[in-house]
This record gives structure tokens, C-alpha cells and sequence, in this order.
């Protein structure tokens, strides 16, 4: 078991992954010479060469297809978009054949074709360098959603993810690839469905993913410590499919509910999950539960602003002891 | 090219005329539904080209006029009719109609209703053929209008800079549904925007399936044998209206006539019953020949074939397999 | 007061705000010398020629962009994307600018732009023409998203959308355009903010919006008749922002919420209006409220399979009968 | 050009060395956050073609790398650099930051941070002058990379089709982040990308103002005069990495070297010298004078404004106005 940094989490999955099969290979701009704006690909232009580790033009949409095209007959893209925001533009090539195609060729054509997408509101990247896009993606029939919070995660969903017939969006975190964690030495994958209790708890359930599972530790660990209250903070993880029955089996344990969102709240994770309590276990439900999300508005550049658009701990904090009456 | 074969091909725009006339047909008497988009007077381009490749290796793509380019690849038109009836049947299952028709056996992949999206598609073949170091090409057909889109100047940046076997078929037929190429686009010949790519390309008659031929010969051995891309500008003219739902009205009359004296299947048939290979009565046979098989095996095909199952409505969105389809 | 389709009410908006300010102008493919897919636009370029009613290429992500900077220095685009599946393509253009660009520049740059989107599912288009996207506008802050279900709000809502100094986006529905219905003899303009009670009742709220309101008219009509349920139905009608209060205030007095939306239910309209209520009234609710929804499918060809992925009116008075116990 | 103008323009363009030489230390300071790209190295070039046009009047709009075509453009460089600082009094109300300046008031329309993204923002404020039939022009000033964008291709079409009044500037500087442009572009030529779509273009000297300025005014004259787009590519190089977190260490050290030899303002410089228009006691001075400008004014004045107010977080989603301020 080593200490790695999510970054290297993720390219030993690329680099077990391209090892082992020949026809996985990796796209981006700057993911080869350079080694990737976050060091997640860094090496493997070396190891395999300029056919396996492409350095794109800035053409997302078309790259995004060519990478579709390629899953379409048998090889096994990963593809990095440099940053979420960049993803409008490869909408049309995601939405409209990699989601689709399986489904409209009658199950005759699969699309094994893996997007990596560093997400999040890093720190002071303004408006259009912020979006937290994964409500987005997960809108969509089709796709698989999947968003590491964990090193070990960064490393296990891609692994998974390669391996998988249908197309898988990986939404990261900007603000987390130099978090350090736990990956084991042996290979393993993280199943792209299903929630991660990640501490147990009697009193509320705190569902979060990405960096907000971070959040809701940090959250958890106060609140037991300073006002007794014992929180379960679950990492959904898999954000499409989601895992009705993981959510449903925490709310009826402890009968309160909070989501933890980056991201701002319309149609958002939040929304969704607790649609899915309504019509899950409504009558488990002891209070009413509720969303910790950023500001519906776009990310402001100014520090102060942007701390007060985005959610953290206290917010959680705040809202478990109001649910709770501590 | 022999006699047989000359007689094979003509055969093969006549059926796909026919094939096409019935499905205009059973549009109006709603046992196809959606949106149908015909390629009459267009035969002579897929036809052409991908006699001159290798359909059933060759992986193909196009956009939504596709049924003539699915059937030279080698689709079962049984299926294929299948699939425009909405049946289990159909190369699709019924789940993809007119414009989503694919048979990854006969490498036809489809079949996109989006202007542009084949165009890095096509792309992406050609690398998973480039990673293998097989020796297919891919091959993408679709309409000058499409080249307004910004896939195409993404698509040929990157197929040419990666030296990836791919063949661009630009079948210019003058309209993007009802707006004239003049009016859409600044450079009406094609060909001539791939230069700043340094893609070979050429124009020619996509009316006469001989200069068809010959052109493509030479675009599909450039591209199998540099393994690099090639663009192939037809000129060429539906007959009918874009889809279903339009009468062509932005169109004159006379401009459609001329056109239509410029039909790919008369064309070739007048010259092959000059040259002798052929008689007007044999023609006719066939044509019978050719409808026969259309209403009593093709149609009755689809028309007996069972509707998909409600119950699978939910089938196909993700891959089946076990538990943990991701772990194989 | 006249009786219009549809597409005339969106004709009558275009013609007379054009008439009025020389400003106005509209884009999009086939929009001039063939009138409009839907005819929405016939005989405006013959009135008010080349300059101000434009057929584009296919360039989608582009003209929206050119429509998006017109706006930015004073002109009033009204840009017609010919379905809304394709505008994936322009979400570039529509979310990192036109969406942000007021706030970003402090309030300095106003984006008066308008776009207009045939949405739905029609007839058997199949998995890539049958998108319902209205989720996705209004996921992202900036936007103002509306979506009429009458001849009147098609015209009444494109009155207020070109006035408007935000963007807005207006989803239309595809099979809408020949509906009939009154439309005033003299200028208005329907509010692009509010829900609007078009039935009222008091024994369960039905939220729809777009087509979705026809189902919802027709299933409260067979519930009042046949089963003895009055149903309250409401036109959500401005989907971003979206008004809680207005939705509170009609579960405060129904006690029960069912929301009908044509689209697959993840992070959709449904899972933001329940979210809406537990936030807002939850402990006025005596029933769960439930979602009615399409499948999570993309649409399948098939007639067959694209009636059972979509909901109808049937699938309303089952839910509310279940609700109602009745 | 008179010695006095001639003096002018070397100062605008050491102003802007020296005010992003501040802004790169406010960085390391951290006073300045998030992204910040700086232009040293390529200041003749929005220096030289806006000298040639009318700034303040015709509208302009560039990338991430903008605070000198927003200065050229008149903006109070106190604004920007408040607007680095995230402050209140910042151009942008401090929610823009270094990627995000806008200044309406001088028809500064932005500072964006998606590469592409400008293209059609640019055509269509030249749609709006023509609308208007005003004879202001349009601006785009974009790097090379920007150019493998769809939206280029796109744009570059309408533009011409349309006869919009939009002049784009190509600032050329051989490499998007850290891929050189060989390895991304087939034509590195970007002025001879635009042959398909009809429009006029040249290419120059990026680094010499003089060849800059004799291009731009041809430029603008084309634009202003015949209201149809032109491209001009100025060849370029900054002289440090892409952003501040960027080390350039993708470029070899001869590269760098022998670019340094060719900055636009020491070859100015030096020109202005050996025509006895300027001495170098003088330069000095004003080398001074900005220093002294830059850090007991602007600088003084960012650190001193206030920081936005939080409770105005949610302020400027919408534009302010009446309970329906749909209805005007
Ligand atoms: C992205 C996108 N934009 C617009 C449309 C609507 N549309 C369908 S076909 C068509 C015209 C295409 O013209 P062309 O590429 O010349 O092909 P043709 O139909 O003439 O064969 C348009 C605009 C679409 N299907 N997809
Ligand atoms: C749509 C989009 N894709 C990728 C990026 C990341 N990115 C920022 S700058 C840049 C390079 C742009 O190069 P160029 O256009 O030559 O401009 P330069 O920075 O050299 O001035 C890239 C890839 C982005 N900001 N936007
Ligand atoms: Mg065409
Ligand atoms: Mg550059």
C-alpha cells in the first residue's frame, strides 16, 4: 500500500491499462511533450509513443469524435478535455453518438470510449475557467458518471473505466491532484456504480462526491466532536446510474438527509437525490432535507466573492445542527 | 470492367432507385415514420465509390441519407427495410430508423442525423485502423453542406496531421435542404477548402458512375497506399425534395429537368445499350425483376416482421453483462 | 381576439418587435427564403430582407456566437437553432458567453440575446431529433430559460424574451406548431417570470410545463370527471428562474405534488420542483411527490417503444389516483 | 509618424512591459490570483495595429492574454490593475479577473477564456455596426492555436459571405501552451488558411511596430473602406511561458535567445535612437517615470480600493431594473 497523489493515482491507471492492451490510447491537448497540466499523463509520451499519447490540437469536439469513432471499432480512447468548461464544446460529439449509439445501433455497436474532465472551481479561475459541469452529464441517457474523491478512486474508476463497453465521463477535481491518499499495490477497480459509506453514522445522512466528500468529513468529524451529532457522510461516487438503493438504505437509517454540492443547486445532485428519497422512503423522512450548494450565479474572480459562491464545512455544519435543533 | 459487371452495377442504381420509390410509398402509407431522406439521382456516388473500395472491410459512415450507402456495404436490404418499418428485425432493432441504420459486420457504421458529426467519426476509424496496422481505410460520405460545419476544418487539421487513412466523399448536391450553396458558402468548389490542410483532393461528375469510378480508384488507392487522407468532391442532385416534408420549391423547374437529364441510371444504361452489353428489354426484365423482390421479399419481409417488445424498451442503453460489466 | 396557431403567435412576436426596431434581427438555417421548418418566420425576408432575417450555414456553435456579440453592442438577435438537439453544438457560445457575460463584467455588458429552440419528441425522429434539453439551460446560471404552452405565451413570451436585456432561451415543442388557440388582438407580454394556474383545484397540484401542460389539462379533466379528484394544473412556464413561491403556494393548499415532464427524469424539471418543495413546504405535504417522466432511454425509432418512453395523460391519473387512494 | 508620436508609441509599449513585469510580481505576491498570461515580447502587436485604428471607437476583443489591447484601447490601467486585484473598482467590478476585462466605454468588449471563442463574437459586433451602418470596424485579435477551433472556420465564412466589417489579427507566437505549431497545425502559415472563404490576408513582422503598423493600416483601410473581413497574421513570441505556472520548458534556450534579440521594444528602441529622436538618458527617464507611475499610482490605487462586498455576491446575474425589467 503507497501513499500516492490522486494526479499519480491516475496515471498508473494509464499506464497499467496501455501496458496491457495496445489499443488504449490517450488524447488531449498537451497530455504528451508536456505531460499534462496536472501531471496526470506525464511519461507516457516517452513510454509509448506519439501514436498512443496525442497531443491535439485545441478541436475539442472533433477530437472527442475521433476518439468516439475509434471506441466504435474496437479500441479504447481516454481522452482528456484540459478543463470541464471546455466540454460545451464537445457536447454535440458526446450527447449525440457516444451516449447514443449503442442504443440506436440496437445494441450492435459499442462506444468503450473514457472522457477525463478536471472539474471544479479551482481558486480564482473566474466565470468560465469554474463550471462544475457533472448535472450536465448526468442529464443524459447513455452515459456513465463516475467522480473520484479519493487518490485510491482517481486510480480504481479509470481502471474500471477502460475496461467498460459503455462510454464513461470522469469528472475530477482541479483543487485535488496533489491530494495524497492510500492506493493499494495490487491491482483493483472501483465499481462504477454504487455509493461508498465513507463514516458510518445513526443521526444524518450527508451524501457528497468529488471534493464536497471532503467537505462532509470535515463536517462529520466537528460535528461529533463539538455537538454529538453522529453523521453518516456517504460518497455517491457514481453519479449516473445512481444508487437508489445505497441512498435510500443511509435516509432510512437516520431519517435526515443533507446533499453537498459544489456545484450551484438547479437540477443539480442535489435535486436529484432528493427526488430519489421522495420516491424512495418519504415516510422515513423526520425533517426535511436539504441542499448545501454554491450561489446560482456565475464563479466570480474575486477571492471574497468566489469563497462566498462556493459551499464548505461550516455550511454543512450549519445545516446538520439546524436539522438536528443542536 | 467486364460486361457482368457493368450489368451488375446498373443493376445495383436501378435497385436502389426501386428500393427508394417503395420507401416513399410505405412513407405515405405511414409504415415508415420519422424523418426519410431519398438519394434519388444520387446513386451513381456511393455506388461508385465503394465499388472501387472494399465494402465489408472498409468501414463506411455517413449522414442521413444513408440507405444507399448501407446497402453497398453489404446491409441486407431486408433489414435494412426492416428497420425503416420500425421492426425487431431491422439492422437497428427498430430502434434507429431511416437515419440511424448500422451493421458493424459489413463495417457500415451508421447513419447520423447530425450535419458534421461523421466527419471526426470517420477520423476515428481510420486511427483504430492506424493503432492495428491493418490496411482498411474508412470512408465518410456527406453533403456540401456539412462542410460549413466546424468539425470539418477540426476533422481535416487533425487527419492530416496524423497521417490517418481516411476517404472524405463530399457529394455536392448544390442545397443544404433549402438554401442554395451559393448562399451558405463562400467557396462552392468543395475540393478547394482542403488546401490549407494539405489534403489531396479532387472534383468531378458524380452523374456518371464511370468518372465516378475512376476518380475514386484513384482517391481510395492514395489513401490505402499513403495511409493518408483523401477528399473526393461529387457533383451530383437529388430529384426529389430534401425529406419527405418538402416539395423543393426553392428550386426551378428548369434547373430540376436538366438535372434530370443528367440521371445516373440513364446515363449508364444508354451507354451500355450503345456498347451493346445490354438490350432496352433486358433492362425491363430486370427492373421487373428488381420490384418483384422489393414487394414480394423485401416488403413482405418487413411488413410480416414482428414489432420490437415493449419490455425491452429499456434494453441496449448500456452494454449487458453481468454484474459488473465493467470488470471482463 | 383571434384564433392562431401556434407558429403564428411566434411570426406575429417576430413581425411586429422587428417592425418596431430596426435592431431586431433573426438567424438561423433555412429561416428566410424557405420561411422556418415551422413556418415561424414565413414572409419575413421578403419584408424585411437579407440583413435582418438570415439563413446561416451549418454552423451552429458560430451564428451564435455572431448573435451573442451583435447583442453584447445593442442589436436584438433572435436566433432560431432548427432543433433543439443541435444545440449542443452552440453550448459553447450559449453557456462560457452569452450566459456569463453580464456578470463576469460586473454588470457592465448586457447580452439582450434571445434563442429560440423547437424542442421535444416528435414523431419517431429517433435518439438524435427527439432531445428534450430544457434541464441543461437551466442548469447554468445567466440564462433566463421559458417555455410556452399556448399560442398565446408563444407569442407573448418571444414579446418579452426580445425586450428583455438577459438572454433567454425559449423552448418551443416540434409538434405544437399547429396548435391552436386565442391570442389577443392587442399588444402584451407574458411575464418570463411566474408560474400560471391554468386549472385551479385543490386536491393535488399537477406541475407541467410545455407539451406537458396539454397532458396534465387532460388528465385533471378525467380525474374531476371520472374519479372525483380536483386536480390543480400548473404551467411552470418559466423553468430558469423558477418561481418557489408559486409552487409553495399551491402544495400549501393541494398537500400533494405530482410534476409531469417529457423528459428522463435525472436532474430534470421534476427533481428541481420536488427539491423546490422540501425546501419550501415539506411538512405540507401529506403524499410523497412523484415525478412522471420518460424513460431513461435515448428515444428509440420504433413508434411503439417511443410511446412507451414517453408519458401521456394515462400515466398522470394513474399517479393521482394512487396518491388520492381512489 | 512625428518624433513625438514616434516616442509615444515606445513609451505605450514599455509601459505595458513594465506594467505586467508588476503584475507578474503581484502574482508571486499574491495579490493577483487565478490565471495570469502575460505579453511580453509581442506588445507591437496590439500596440501597432491599434495605432492604425481607431481605439475607443471600434470595438475590440482578444483572449485571456489582453491587458495590453485593453490598455491600447484606453482603458485606465488603474481599473485593470484593480481588476487583477479583485477589486471593486476594477474594470469588471473585480468578478472578471485578468481573463475577463471588459470596458464598454472605450468598446473594449473582452477578455475571454476559451480559446476560439472570440471569432464569432467579433463577426457579430461588426453584424450590429452594420445593422446600425456606422462606419466603426471590428477587431479580433487571437493567437495561432485558436485557429484549429471549429468556430474559426466557421466564422471565417459568415464574415465574408456577409461582408462584415471585421478585421482579425493572427498574433502568432509558434506555440499553444506547450505544443509548438508544427505538431498541432498542418499550415503554420495561418494567413494562407484563409484563401477558402475569400478573404484578404497577409502576413508580418510582429516584432518591428513600424512593419506592424504599415500592415495594420492597409488592414484597416481594406476593413473601413470595402466593409469586408481581412486576416493579418504578425509573427511573434512571448517571451515567458504561456501563464505563470508555466516554466516553457518545451522551448530550447537558443529559441528564446534569439527571439530576445528581436523585442519589439528594444529594436524600437534602437531605431529611435539612431534617428536621434530619442537619447538614452531619455529613455531612462521615461523608464522611470512609468516605474514610478505604475507602483505609486495604479499599483497604489488596486491596493488601496475596497474588495467587492459579499452581500453582492448575487448582484449582476440579471440586469437590474423594475419588477419586470422585461418590459422597458
Ligand atoms: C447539426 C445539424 N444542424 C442542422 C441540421 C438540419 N439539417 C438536416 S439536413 C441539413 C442540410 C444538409 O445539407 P448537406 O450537408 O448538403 O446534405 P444533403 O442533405 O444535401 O445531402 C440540415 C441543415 C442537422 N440535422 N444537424
Ligand atoms: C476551448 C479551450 N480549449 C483549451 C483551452 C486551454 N488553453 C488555454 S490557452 C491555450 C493555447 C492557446 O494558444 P494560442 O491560441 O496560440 O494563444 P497564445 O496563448 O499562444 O497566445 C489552450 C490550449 C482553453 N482555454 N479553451
Ligand atoms: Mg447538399
Ligand atoms: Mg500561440
Amino acid at each position: 500500500m503507497a501513499e500516492m497523489m490522486y494526479w499519480q493515482g491516475i496515471l498508473r491507471a494509464h499506464d497499467e491499462e496501455m501496458a496491457r492492451d495496445p489499443l488504449v490510447f490517450a488524447m488531449g491537448e498537451d497530455i504528451g511533450v508536456a505531460g499534462g497540466t496536472y501531471k496526470a499523463t506525464s511519461g507516457l509520451f516517452a513510454k509509448y509513443g506519439e501514436q498512443r499519447v496525442i497531443d491535439t490540437p485545441i478541436s475539442e469536439n472533433s477530437y472527442t469524435g475521433i476518439g468516439v469513432g475509434a471506441a466504435m471499432v474496437g479500441a479504447r480512447p481516454i481522452v482528456e478535455i484540459m478543463s470541464v468548461n471546455f466540454a460545451w464544446l464537445a457536447m454535440d460529439q458526446l450527447m449525440n453518438n457516444a451516449a447514443k449509439i449503442h442504443y440506436m445501433s440496437g445494441g450492435r455497436i459499442r462506444c468503450p470510449f473514457v472522457m477525463r474532465l478536471p472539474g471544479g472551481t479551482a481558486h480564482q479561475l473566474g466565470a468560465q475557467h469554474s463550471a462544475r459541469m457533472e448535472k450536465v452529464f448526468m442529464g443524459i441517457s447513455g452515459l456513465r458518471v463516475v467522480t473520484p474523491a479519493t487518490p485510491r478512486d482517481a486510480y480504481g474508476l479509470l481502471k474500471s473505466a477502460v475496461r467498460c463497453d459503455d462510454p464513461v465521463v470522469i469528472i475530477e477535481h482541479e483543487a485535488m491532484y496533489n491530494l495524497k491518499g492510500e492506493i493499494p499495490d495490487t491491482e483493483f477497480f472501483t465499481p462504477l456504480e454504487g455509493v461508498e459509506v465513507m463514516r458510518p453514522g445513526k443521526d444524518v445522512s450527508i451524501f457528497a462526491y468529488n471534493i464536497s466528500v471532503h467537505w462532509a468529513l470535515e463536517a462529520a468529524q466537528k460535528l461529533a466532536q463539538e455537538y454529538g451529532i453522529d453523521a453518516e457522510v456517504i460518497d455517491l461516487r457514481a453519479l449516473k446510474p445512481m444508487d437508489r438503493a445505497g441512498i435510500a438504505a443511509s435516509v432510512r437509517k437516520t431519517h435526515r438527509a443533507i446533499v453537498v454540492e459544489e456545484d450551484e443547486a438547479p437540477v443539480g445532485v442535489g435535486s436529484e437525490v432528493i427526488a430519489i428519497i421522495n420516491e424512495e422512503c418519504f415516510f422515513d423522512l423526520d425533517a426535511a432535507p436539504v441542499r448545501v450548494h454554491a450561489l446560482d450565479v456565475p464563479i466570480p474572480y474575486s477571492h471574497r466573492l468566489e469563497k462566498a459562491a462556493i459551499p464548505n464545512a461550516d455550511d454543512v455544519i450549519a445545516v446538520a445542527r439546524k436539522m438536528l435543533g443542536r | 470492367m467486364d460486361a457482368t459487371d457493368q450489368k451488375r452495377l446498373l443493376r445495383e442504381m436501378l435497385f436502389a432507385r426501386r428500393f427508394e420509390e417503395r420507401c416513399a410509398e410505405a412513407y405515405h402509407e405511414r409504415q415508415i415514420g420519422g424523418f426519410l431522406h431519398l438519394y434519388p439521382g444520387e446513386e451513381a456516388c456511393a455506388i461508385g465509390v465503394l465499388e472501387k473500395a472494399r465494402p465489408g472491410s472498409d468501414y463506411v459512415v455517413t449522414g442521413y441519407r444513408d440507405h444507399i450507402h448501407a446497402l453497398k456495404s453489404g446491409m441486407n436490404p431486408k433489414a435494412l427495410m426492416a428497420e425503416l418499418f420500425g421492426k425487431e428485425t431491422g439492422c437497428s432493432k427498430g430502434r434507429g430508423g431511416s437515419m440511424h441504420l448500422f451493421d458493424p459486420d459489413v463495417h457500415f457504421m451508421g447513419g447520423y442525423a447530425l450535419v458534421g458529426g461523421p466527419f471526426p467519426l470517420a477520423a476515428g476509424f481510420a486511427k483504430a485502423i492506424q493503432l492495428r496496422g491493418s490496411d482498411e481505410i474508412s470512408i465518410c460520405f456527406l453533403g456540401d453542406g456539412a462542410n460549413n460545419q466546424g468539425t470539418f476544418h477540426e476533422t481535416m487539421n487533425m487527419a492530416s496531421l496524423w497521417n490517418l487513412p481516411v476517404l472524405f466523399i463530399c457529394e455536392n448536391n448544390l442545397y443544404g435542404i433549402g438554401t442554395a450553396i451559393e448562399r451558405s458558402t463562400v467557396e462552392i468548389n468543395q475540393y478547394k477548402r482542403v488546401a490549407p490542410y494539405g489534403i489531396e483532393a479532387a472534383q468531378c461528375d458524380g452523374q456518371d458512375i464511370d468518372v465516378v469510378m475512376a476518380h475514386a480508384e484513384k482517391a481510395v488507392q492514395h489513401v490505402r497506399g499513403k495511409r493518408k487522407p483523401y477528399f473526393l468532391e461529387l457533383m451530383t442532385y437529388r430529384l426529389r425534395g430534401h425529406s419527405m416534408s418538402d416539395s423543393g420549391a426553392y428550386r426551378s423547374k428548369e434547373e430540376v429537368e436538366e438535372w434530370a437529364q443528367r440521371d445516373p441510371i440513364g446515363i449508364y444504361k444508354r451507354r451500355l445499350i450503345e456498347a451493346g452489353v445490354l438490350s432496352e428489354d433486358e433492362f425491363h426484365a430486370t427492373d421487373e425483376a428488381i420490384q418483384d423482390e422489393i414487394e414480394n421479399e423485401i416488403v413482405r419481409f418487413a411488413t410480416e416482421s414482428p414489432e420490437p417488445r415493449v419490455e425491452d424498451v429499456a434494453r441496449y442503453v448500456y452494454v449487458e453483462g453481468g454484474k459488473q460489466p465493467w470488470l471482463k
